[in-house]
């Protein structure tokens, strides 16, 4: 038989079995960021009022007031020695408090190392939030507690973590949406891609928010995509991609509030790009100076996550003198409050090395663990023998 | 060389036989049907019933929910399995192959096996990792890797191999049931082995942690797993009919090598003085030097020789038609099993046992 | 100093830093797969003739048949055991034969296990590319002699080195476009991110064909991604994406050549989509009617990549009967020779399994080899003590 | 404990404190100054200087593309150095630290390790992965661990790690010049460790796969590599000086984990007649395990007692404020050297050495 003699009709255009898919056009994001503040302020002008709620305006201006009082407190721990290290997210003070206002109770939060201020700001004990950076354990509040996954250091490893919980809380009928956080440079990661995909073809009921703050580390966004934005990522999922002012907290805060109703409600992914600016170094570690210029850092200044919002309250008229005060003794308090309480030497236990690694420890652990004992008690005898001055060879005091 | 392991004998008249995949299969079964938290998840797991076949009917019996076909990507499933188990599931996922577990390294070492730590406790991993391995059964590159010494070498991982039909189901409901990360390594070419079993009635096996004696012996001892336990049962029939010394070789099935079941293997040591262990993986940084060092440190003073090796060379795994080279075979056992100094004294030249170069004897 | 007395002046939008980005509007693949053969008679009907060069059409065609043929005879291989394993690429012959003639000399192709036939089609030894799954070594022709990358079966994993050669290419000032092939289900995988990613931040001359042939194994496309097309991925990576029917070998060239083009030339990289179908099982040892049904198969046949190039020569007055005999006798040829050759028993060396781990072998290695060579030589003299039958109890034969 | 290697002394005046760092720096300086194949990339490595400052200054001399910042994606490295080695480049990549090599482990392992075999030398991949490892610097998770086991356990690698300025400057040399991909493990906590050296004229040092007696010693040997290196040597001092025992103890400094030089090790071995290996990385399938079984093998009848191991415990890497607790220390290894057997005869019941257990003596 030639080829000529096979049978079958002639098909011009492949079966329709190919395509089970879906329109671009409503997933491509808009041109430019979605902002509320400033933008509205002339359409007000005219009529009636149909800005943002001013109870959720004042909500994010004392929150964002604290955020970054939160963080210039941790900057100064680090120089005093009690923090091991701190990213900083000041500038980007707006995107964590939205974040963390978007949520409803029974949501979970899926926060990076940057992001402790997004869980402070979702009320958790800031002295608990810090553990990691601070150094006496990997992690420190009750996550099921506070449904708030662990600080996550591997870069974008949180994000299928957020899929896979989103779809549980589906499969068992719950109305729970979860909010992974991820940085731009986050997005390059193989996991970003898996984690996205795995939403959208789950319909998983996971929100994805991108702080694009310019900068991984050093490297500029520009070596880091080509893309349009971070948010026609979105696109290549299938799932819709808003691009959003990072720094206007009601914007960010309104998108989100969107993409998580519709995550609860069974519509699926959202891939959020927040586009704002990290004002400090990457972490105090870090030297800015050696990767940007002066100039960008005080572009970004002059729209400041802080001063956007205060400009919406006084234009609106909602902030007067006595607002401004309340918020800010408030951040001093809570700023008081987390320098002195992170002033106390924290005694974590070595024996506790062994605790948790299995929910039994193993004759190996065990073994480990007598080891260790031991060798604190010896530790422990040696500096007791040297106090009392009895042995001039044994401990530096009595030299 | 023999894939049929030796299976303790019939009883009863409802055992049949039963394949190694059909055991594990029922296992599956089982824990979906006793555990509404249970979710299996992986490629092709679902309509296919897995490229072996092991998940086959699970979808069909509990819907594609419970037993759910992934997009293609490892980490995507090992890192969503870790979503599933912060929310209370109790994830079973395969992995296709040995070597297409590396994609999702990172999740496991980084998170699966930390996540209880580093939480104190408040996020355990209760996740089960299937991941079919070892060679034998003519796959092509990248199909055939023995990768346990990457899992063993991960502190907050159990992991497990079964060698019998009886233990592919007792330990693998074990390791579903159990609330930490198990790696549950699944010898390929055993898939197909088989022994009278009633899957009604499954064996009572010993559970994760124990290594169990499948062969008494006092002449030595060959300490094993998974795919090359019937290679070193066969061994030790051969040393027994044909060996000129008639050693009676005791062989010890670890059943899991993380975490190592110290105490049985010891025993079996001190009683014999003498030992190998034997394993498919490259034995260059493979479980054998873990379990030689180990077992040295624990029974020095009761060794006649030192505890030899045989492993797969040092080698990326050979192509099909030269993989029968590679794969530790009886001869290679006995071979090693003789130079483990049987004449008294120290014998000095011997081919890759105690030294042979220069120096001089005890 | 409160935030109202903040310095700096007030910025309504993000300043201009964060943009370095591009429109997405180009990026976006067509709606519907680019097609030639077919759409194009009835235009050239009415006028003169504008379709595919003649000559083009006759090597396809040429191809296709004796890529058909491979495709056929390679699968009888397995039955007679003389492959390992083998994943036929009958139905997606277009693909693999267009992808291998829009290559120029100096390019190269990275393919994945289903791949052969672009290699055969490229010009390569058919023995040797069996060589991975015929199971006598992992790898069998000379890649850079060929400029065909091995086989890779690792999913994805081929593509970031189609980009690093493609921009160590560019690098040294080389004209050099590689093309990497890979699968629906390949496109999950975090590595196919990484490598788009990568290729577009460095504008790697490297173009990437995704025969989408609707399933992974047993997973079906809709199971795999909810994108409006695979081809829509290229606009989170900042590249033109194109949609294209896989069974019009036509298109495929025409969207390839044009594609690699551009590369070479430093315009970047490029994603295309081949939208054809897989109409045999995964592999040999798979059993397709698990998961799919005949008749989504049938609809398919109907769209045999072999018959739509043969009408359209039959249209264009091109094929004769004669061009067909030469066609299917070139295949049979090939077919033959292959048989014949595949027939040979290979003699693999055992011993070169330490020669190639390193450059050297190292000390452990060479003991090793001692070791088997030893082996080796006990199992040769033992097979000959047992010929002669001098020892009953060394061989089969003699018992 | 201390962070300074003792280096060999100065003798030419030319020679100035410069850190493992600062030697680093320059052997990726000269390799890409003496061959334009050389292209060094990674996370932050160009326009920052690495964020060890190991690749400062090398974008401004030689250009962006010769030392590239790359997309965050750590396989897409990895992956794209596999492209760039097939186009005859020799890359040198960066992986900022030991845990976020991860993600790149299946390029690594599936294809760095294995393209020149799977190939038949067709395709070398001549290769540099620098990798910060190890801890002691207060690093918060992930940032910290120990990985060389993974890497030990891979046919293909070479695995390699300086402990000295000279070395730094010499091995990492070496390792550009490799037509094999090396893995070169950075500890982290001698990045600042200071010795005299000249960039002008390095000190030449023995190539990879050669071991260095670091210190003459008569009674045990401590064998060791990387960050424990200068440990072992402040606790032959500290033996020395204190031990009531007055301990006489050998340094070997492995330089090269993979392949194992097992000359000198064995040759030490039999010397002295006891070791310790010493190592960071945790003990249960660590390096320490395939070291100890393998020196044990070939010099069992001159071991006066078993070979032990001080190696970091089987757990998660612990936070800045605990790491003190597990990280090998002076103390750690001078209790392990006590524990070696010197009482002529077997002494039963030691602390985790010779069996604590059960059965009898000798
Ligand atoms: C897998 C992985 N690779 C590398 C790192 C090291 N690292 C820490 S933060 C960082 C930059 C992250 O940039 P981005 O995602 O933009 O987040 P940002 O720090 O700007 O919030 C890098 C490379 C890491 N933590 N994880
Ligand atoms: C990393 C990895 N995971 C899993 C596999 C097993 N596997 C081989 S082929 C295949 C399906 C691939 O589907 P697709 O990419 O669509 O290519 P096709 O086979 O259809 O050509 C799978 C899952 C693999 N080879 N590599
Ligand atoms: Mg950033
Ligand atoms: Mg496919």
């Amino acid at each position: 038989m030639t080829v000529l003699e096979q049978p079958g009709t002639y098909a011009p255009a492949p079966p329709p079995s190919w395509r089970p898919r879906t329109e671009a056009a409503p997933l491509l994001p808009e041109a430019e960021p979605y902002r509320v503040l400033g933008t509205r302020t002339a359409e007000r002008e005219g009529g009636e009022q149909t800005g943002p709620d001013a109870g959720l305006l004042r909500r994010l201006y004392a929150a964002v007031v604290q955020g970054r009082r939160f963080n210039e407190q941790a900057t100064a721990l680090t120089r005093q020695g009690r923090l091991a290290v701190y990213p900083s997210s000041r500038g980007q003070e707006a995107c964590q408090v939205a974040a963390a206002l978007a949520l409803r109770a029974e949501d979970w939060l899926f926060p990076s190392y940057r992001d402790t201020l997004a869980a402070v700001a979702r009320g958790l004990d800031p002295v608990e939030v810090l553990s990691l950076l601070r150094g006496d354990w990997h992690h420190g509040y009750d996550s099921p507690g506070t449904r708030v996954a662990p600080l996550c250091t591997p870069l974008a490893t949180q994000l299928p973590h957020a899929v896979g919980l989103a779809h549980a809380a589906r499969l068992k009928g719950d109305q729970v949406a979860a909010l992974a956080l991820v940085g731009d440079g986050g997005t390059s990661e193989g996991d970003f891609h898996e984690a996205l995909n795995f939403a959208a073809v789950w319909q998983a009921p996971a929100v994805f928010l991108v702080q694009n703050n310019g900068f991984a580390i050093s490297v500029p966004l520009a070596k880091q995509t080509a893309a349009p934005s971070l948010a026609h990522k979105a696109v290549g999922y299938g799932v819709p991609g808003r691009l959003v002012d990072g720094n206007d907290a009601v914007a960010v805060h309104e998108v989100l509030t969107e993409a998580l109703d519709r995550a609860r409600s069974g519509g699926g992914p959202t891939l959020v790009e927040a586009v704002t600016y990290r004002l400090e170094a990457h972490t105090n570690a870090d030297d800015a100076t050696r990767y940007r210029a002066d100039g960008e850092v005080e572009a970004w200044r002059a729209h400041d996550p802080v001063t956007l919002l205060e400009r919406e309250l006084r234009d609106r008229g909602l902030l007067d003198e006595e607002t401004v005060r309340e918020a800010e003794e408030a951040a001093e308090r809570q700023a008081a409050e987390l320098r002195e309480r992170m002033h106390q030497d924290p005694q974590p236990d070595p024996m506790e090395l062994f605790a948790h690694v299995y929910a039994e420890p193993t004759p190996q652990l065990r073994e480990q663990a007598a080891q260790l004992r031991a060798e604190l008690a010896a530790e422990h005898e040696a500096a007791a023998a040297a106090r009392p001055a009895g042995n001039p060879a044994a401990g530096e005091e009595t030299r | 060389m023999s894939t049929a392991v030796r299976q303790p004998t019939a009883a009863r008249t409802d055992r049949k036989p039963a394949t190694m995949g059909q055991a594990l299969r029922r296992a599956l079964r089982d824990a979906l049907a006793d555990d509404p938290a249970v979710h299996v998840l992986g490629e092709d797991v679902g309509t296919l019933g897995g490229v072996f076949r092991v998940t086959d009917g699970l979808a069909a019996e509990f819907g594609a929910d419970r037993c759910a076909d992934t997009p293609l990507a490892e980490a995507g499933i090992l890192g969503t399995a870790v979503g599933m188990a912060m929310y209370g599931l109790r994830p079973v996922v395969e992995m296709q192959f040995d070597a297409f577990a590396y994609p999702g390294f990172e999740q496991l070492v980084s998170h699966v096996s930390r996540m209880r730590n580093r939480t104190r406790g408040r996020l355990p991993m209760p996740m089960t990792v299937r991941i079919p391995y070892g060679g034998g059964i003519g796959g092509v590159e990248h199909h055939s890797d023995s990768s346990e010494a990457y899992y063993l070498a991960t502190p907050g991982l159990h992991v497990v191999t079964p060698a019998t039909v009886a233990d592919s189901y007792g330990l693998l409901r074990a390791a579903i049931a159990s609330d930490d990360p198990v790696v549950f390594l699944e010898p390929k070419r055993l898939y197909w082995s088989k022994a009278d079993w009633d899957p009604e009635e499954p064996d009572a096996v010993p559970g994760i942690g124990r290594a169990v004696v499948r062969r008494r012996g006092s002449s030595a001892t060959l300490i094993t797993y998974g795919p090359s336990v019937p290679v070193c049962l066969e061994a030790a029939e051969a040393a027994r009919e044909d060996g000129a010394e008639g050693w009676d070789l005791e062989v010890v099935d670890l059943r899991t090598l993380s975490p190592f079941d110290e105490e049985t293997v010891a025993a079996s040591v001190r009683r014999t003085g003498r030992a190998v262990v034997v394993h498919e993986s490259p034995g260059f940084a493979g479980p054998g030097g873990e379990i030689a060092a180990r077992i040295t440190e624990r029974c020095f003073h009761h060794l006649e020789a030192p505890v030899l090796r045989v492993a797969g060379f040092d080698i990326p795994y050979p192509p099909p038609m030269l993989e029968r080279h590679h794969l530790p075979g009886v001869d290679r056992v006995l071979d090693a099993v003789a130079r483990l100094q049987w004449e008294s004294g120290f014998t000095s030249g011997g081919r890759g046992g105690a030294e042979g170069r220069g120096g001089g004897a005890l």
